[in-house]
């Protein structure tokens, strides 16, 4: 596979769109993480939702 | 004519302020409204009025004009009176006669009724506190709207204005009206009573 | 399952839950093949290698236009049925739409300067899309910057309907203005013109997108979901506190039916 | 009708007397034409070039300027409650309030266009032209702008935020004024198809405009 | 301390609202202004607070802090509550404490001294009018000043925050400070009256 | 000193809410330069020479569409009253609340400057030049306009004044900034001259706004 005269366009867009897509999927597991991390924190410190069931039953 | 709320739930800002809520008055009655700071006296007429969408339940006016709802027969006195400085007293209450459909000869007068025809050519921007609240009550009067929800009225009224305003609320009453007033204070005329506690 | 059982957000969270990983595994499939696919296509006789550049830029292109639909359905939820999942599944999709409007603006421009000897041109198309982009940006800047979730959620629906102009102006750009950029050649009347050999990587590219779109929301959502969560149950604290301290008047009640947070 | 024409008048009123909004606007119009010679430089030609390019975004720009209060004064001061609860349907009360702040705001830049064309280098007929892209464009800018105008009301926010939201919309607005100015100048294309989208633009936005802040506003009250 | 009004004058708009007043309070009194709407009570209070200048006549401060004038040992509770809606109950607060220069540890005193302290984080906006007013009562214990000038300062408070203030300002006064009050409604402690009537 | 830090704290705090905090002053100064092509047409040439201008203008908008409330805000809340009567000099004070306008709506421009100098095609020094006049300029226009804010709160008619006031004061500043930029980029003449007047303009306004402003509200208040 040769990409020509113009590799280095051709690279740079596919590692751009890689590095973006990467970011966005580690953004969304972090957040997933202190969202989850917050809750516990929270469930620990005895603070219930009213239905009385935590979102760890959820799961 | 009866007005009555069913089952009124109320959120604002995220968090409840009253569940569960009945009234109900019928033409010529009035209802005060009265509770602790922050019970939610405001945010029940405002929810007549129609301006707060409430979480649940309804508030109905049964026997008014069929075409009109029910907050395009009310007329809300609130703690913001809608005045603008830059116009003179007549012109703010001409535009609001004009723009919510009073009778158009009767400005002068109903300034007078409240004793502020002195002051008509004054910029409103001049006006003290009790002054304000006066031209506020003209323009209630000058709408002529059947149902009158009226927050705390009274608050900046000297005592002639007082007197002056539980005779026009009893007129209205007369003339088959209904009025949910909110208030501290005793209104001055008879009244059913909704007691909010804020929920505990 | 109907959309009404989808209004719980438990039901909702649950579901996301089971299907994600299939999601995920399928998108990193269909990614690999799809790229093996366009690293195997043959060069364009005019465009040289540069049209594998293709394989990437219009699947993303096409996604900026698809996720602000799906931003509008939503904001017809929010305003009119009120659904206690549209506010969440608009916030969400914000960013991600956005990347894709930015990788799409930024493929296009690498693709441009060889194809045209420019990196940007102010024409119909290009500059819509960067509107596009500029709404994108709003729009997070107002969920942001709005702390109140529901108040947020109606500015936002009503902007998102609005800016939903911008989509017909993007994709007819090209009918309508004598363009630089090149016409559909897909999805156009009298179907795609485009050779197999190109149009197979690139729709299998496409659907590949898609499928990473829909796993990323469905995760952003549910993220949104738990912020909500643990927003209401802050406020609950709070009003814990006051309990304690027995003062004053009004609901100390956390609670809001209408937001996601109680359910 | 006559409810309509009375909040105009009122609106009007308010901003004659209190100045503020439409004479900065204007002022501000001024300054940009002003500034441009200096930064442009002494090329008489590429100023009268530049010229309707510099009077769309001065009226753009000023535009913008004032429209961020049209909903909030009244919002703070509780007229809005009233306004909402009026026998008056709330979109055309909107519109109602656009059109004041048009006339207040818009028109006196296009009345002071034709001292700014002198400045700008600009002949009769060019200025002639822009002037009148003007008076079918700016409208589409009220317009457009009273919808974050309202939003303003409904998220609690305001300057520069709003400046955000509404500049895109704008934006084909600035497009076609300029590009149906330039046609007129210069240009090799025809005045008739960018104008008529700028007309076209014009009553789209009147139509969008008032339903979206009229719903904007109901749902953003409390 | 002293604090004396001698032949004071204002004139507002160009009209002249009252001419030729005389008061005077000492430590520990309470003077009630009292007068119909339009009279001139906020205008009097506005002149002792050294926001309006008085056309005639002067206010002084006797035995008060020395190189202090007399505006900057007074405090003015008006109508309008400097609170910033976009900033928190406990911010602002706590910004007037700073700024004005009360004491840096009892912010969060005070608001529990007005039954507010559970709601020290929502912001401002939220609150209803009684709690605003709260709030500005919170304002004036924080910043500490012997002077307190009060316009109609019971209004929108319900029952318990009236009986509460009526404490607050009997401590005041207790402490050596001065209260100038207009008001419609009697204040419930001993006061020296002031009563204007207003050019007829 | 430390009652000055908490007035700008909390000036700076509000705008930040209220106005969305400096992303969207970046993201306003973003909108505003896309904008320019739009007007101008896509000549990369004219672009780089009206750069300087272009961001000139921005600065000017984006410090205007706010600072008309600067004084009117606190006044119509009572917020006034009680600075006029705390122990801080009302000089000091007035120099607080403009600070704190220019670090919300000013600062937040001139750190953006570099990547916008990118789009309007401008080189790294010429993007430092207007970078740099910038931070010596666009104090000026937030200490010259203080003085139209205080007018506007003591005539209650007075934004007129603001008007009128503001903006002729506002245009030697411009004038300077872009020519300093200019020099810097292209031009003959030297970039010490101009960019030296303009640190005077601004020095100036540091002393008379202040001044001006507190007498005004002074005088004012009623
Ligand atoms: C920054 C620059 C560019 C932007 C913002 C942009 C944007 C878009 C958009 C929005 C589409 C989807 C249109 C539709 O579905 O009808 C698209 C498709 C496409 N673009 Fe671009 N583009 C850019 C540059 C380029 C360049 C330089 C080329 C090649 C020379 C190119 C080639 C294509 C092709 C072949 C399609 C597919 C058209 C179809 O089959 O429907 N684009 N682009
Ligand atoms: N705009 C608002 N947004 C969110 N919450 C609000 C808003 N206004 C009031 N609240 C909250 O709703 C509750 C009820 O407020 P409301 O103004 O109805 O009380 P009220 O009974 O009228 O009190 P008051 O006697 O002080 O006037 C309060 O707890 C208040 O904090
Ligand atoms: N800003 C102003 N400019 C000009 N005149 C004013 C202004 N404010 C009040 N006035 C006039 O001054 C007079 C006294 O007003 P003031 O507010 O002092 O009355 P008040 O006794 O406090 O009345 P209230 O009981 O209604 O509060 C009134 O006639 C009023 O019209
Ligand atoms: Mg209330
Ligand atoms: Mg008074």
């Amino acid at each position: 596979m040769s990409l020509g005269p113009y590799a280095s366009f051709i690279v740079t867009s596919y590692a751009l769109v890689a590095a973006v897509v990467v970011l966005l999927i580690v953004w969304i597991i972090a957040d997933y993480r202190r969202q989850q991390a917050r809750l516990q924190e929270l469930e620990a410190s005895g603070v219930t939702r009213r239905s009385g069931r935590s979102t760890v039953d959820v799961r | 004519m009866r007005l009555s709320g069913r089952n009124l739930k109320c959120v604002r800002g995220g968090r409840e302020v009253f569940s569960g809520l009945e009234f109900s008055a019928s033409s010529g009655e009035a209802l005060a409204v009265t509770g602790p700071n922050g019970a939610g006296k405001t945010s029940l007429l405002r929810v007549v009025a129609g301006l707060l969408v409430p979480a649940d339940g309804a508030v109905a006016l049964e026997g008014g004009e069929a075409e009109l709802s029910l907050s395009e027969q009310a007329h809300y006195l609130g703690h913001r009176d809608a005045l603008k400085p830059a116009l003179s007293v007549l012109e703010n209450l001409s535009f609001w006669r004009e723009f919510l459909g009073g009778r158009p000869e009767d400005a002068g007068q109903c300034l007078a009724s409240v004793a502020l025809d002195h002051a008509a050519h004054l910029p409103a921007a001049y006006l003290s506190a009790g002054q304000r609240r006066r031209l506020s009550i003209a323009r209630l009067l000058s709408v002529r709207r059947p149902v009158w929800l009226l927050d705390e009225p009274t608050s900046a009224l000297d005592a002639a204005g007082q007197d002056l305003f539980v005779r026009l609320m009893r007129d209205h009453l007369g003339g088959g009206g209904i009025i949910v007033a909110a208030t501290h204070l005793p209104l001055g005329i008879e009244t059913r009573n909704l007691r909010m506690e804020g929920a505990k | 399952m109907t959309l009404t059982d989808l209004a719980n957000p438990t039901r909702f969270l649950a579901l996301t839950t089971r299907i994600l990983p299939w999601l995920a595994g399928a998108t990193t499939v269909l990614l690999a093949i799809g790229l093996y696919q366009s690293a195997m296509a043959p060069d364009d006789y005019q465009q040289g290698a540069t049209v594998k550049i293709m394989f990437i830029h219009v699947p993303n292109a096409w996604l900026s236009m698809f996720v602000w639909g799906v931003m509008s359905v939503a904001a017809l939820g929010t305003l009119v049925w009120r659904h206690p999942l549209a506010d969440v599944a608009a916030k969400a999709a914000a960013p991600i739409g956005a990347a894709f409007t930015f990788l799409a603006l930024v493929t296009g421009s690498l693709w441009g300067r060889p194809m045209w000897g420019t990196y940007w041109e102010w024409d119909a198309r290009l500059t819509s899309v960067l509107i596009l982009f500029l709404m994108y940006l709003g729009l997070i800047a107002l969920w942001r910057s709005v702390e109140d979730p529901s108040r947020a959620a109606r500015a936002a629906a009503i902007l998102t309907l609005v800016g939903a102009i911008n989509i017909p102006i993007i994709k007819f750009s090209v009918d309508w203005w004598n363009t630089l950029h090149q016409p559909a050649s897909v999805f156009r009347m009298g179907g795609p013109t485009l050779d197999k050999a190109f149009l197979w990587p690139l729709l299998v590219m496409a659907l590949a997108f898609s499928l990473l779109f829909i796993t990323l929301h469905l995760a952003a959502m549910r993220n949104e979901i738990l912020r909500r969560r643990v927003r209401s149950l802050q406020m609950m604290q709070a009003s814990r506190v006051a309990f304690s301290s027995e003062v004053g008047a009004g609901s100390r009640d956390g609670h809001a039916s209408n937001e996601i947070g109680a359910a | 009708m006559s409810t309509l024409a009375a909040l105009i008048r009122r609106d009007v009123r308010i901003a004659l007397r209190v100045g503020g909004g439409a004479l900065i606007g204007v002022l501000f119009f001024l300054t940009v034409t002003v500034l441009m010679p200096f930064a442009v430089g002494p090329d008489l030609a590429l100023l009268s070039r530049l010229g309707p390019a510099i009077l769309w975004l001065g009226a753009l720009l000023a535009s913008l300027l004032t429209l961020d209060r049209l909903f909030t004064a009244d919002h703070e001061d509780g007229s809005l409650d009233l306004i909402v609860m009026s026998r008056t349907p709330l979109e055309l009360a909107c519109a109602a309030k656009a059109l004041a702040h048009w006339l207040a705001a818009g028109l006196p830049l296009i009345i002071a266009t034709p001292a700014l064309g002198l400045l700008l280098n600009l002949d009769g007929a060019a200025t002639f032209a822009v002037a009148l892209t003007l008076l079918a464009g700016t409208p589409a800018l009220t317009f457009t702008g009273m919808i974050g105008a309202a939003l303003a009301v409904t998220m609690h926010r305001g300057g520069l935020l709003l400046a955000v939201l509404v500049l895109p919309l704008s934006i084909p607005v600035l497009i076609f004024g300029v590009a149906a100015s330039q046609a007129a100048i210069s240009g090799p294309l025809s005045f008739g198809t960018p104008f008529s989208i700028l007309c076209a633009l014009s009553l789209i936005s009147f139509v969008i405009g008032p339903f979206a802040a009229a719903a904007s506003l109901r749902h953003g009250l409390d």
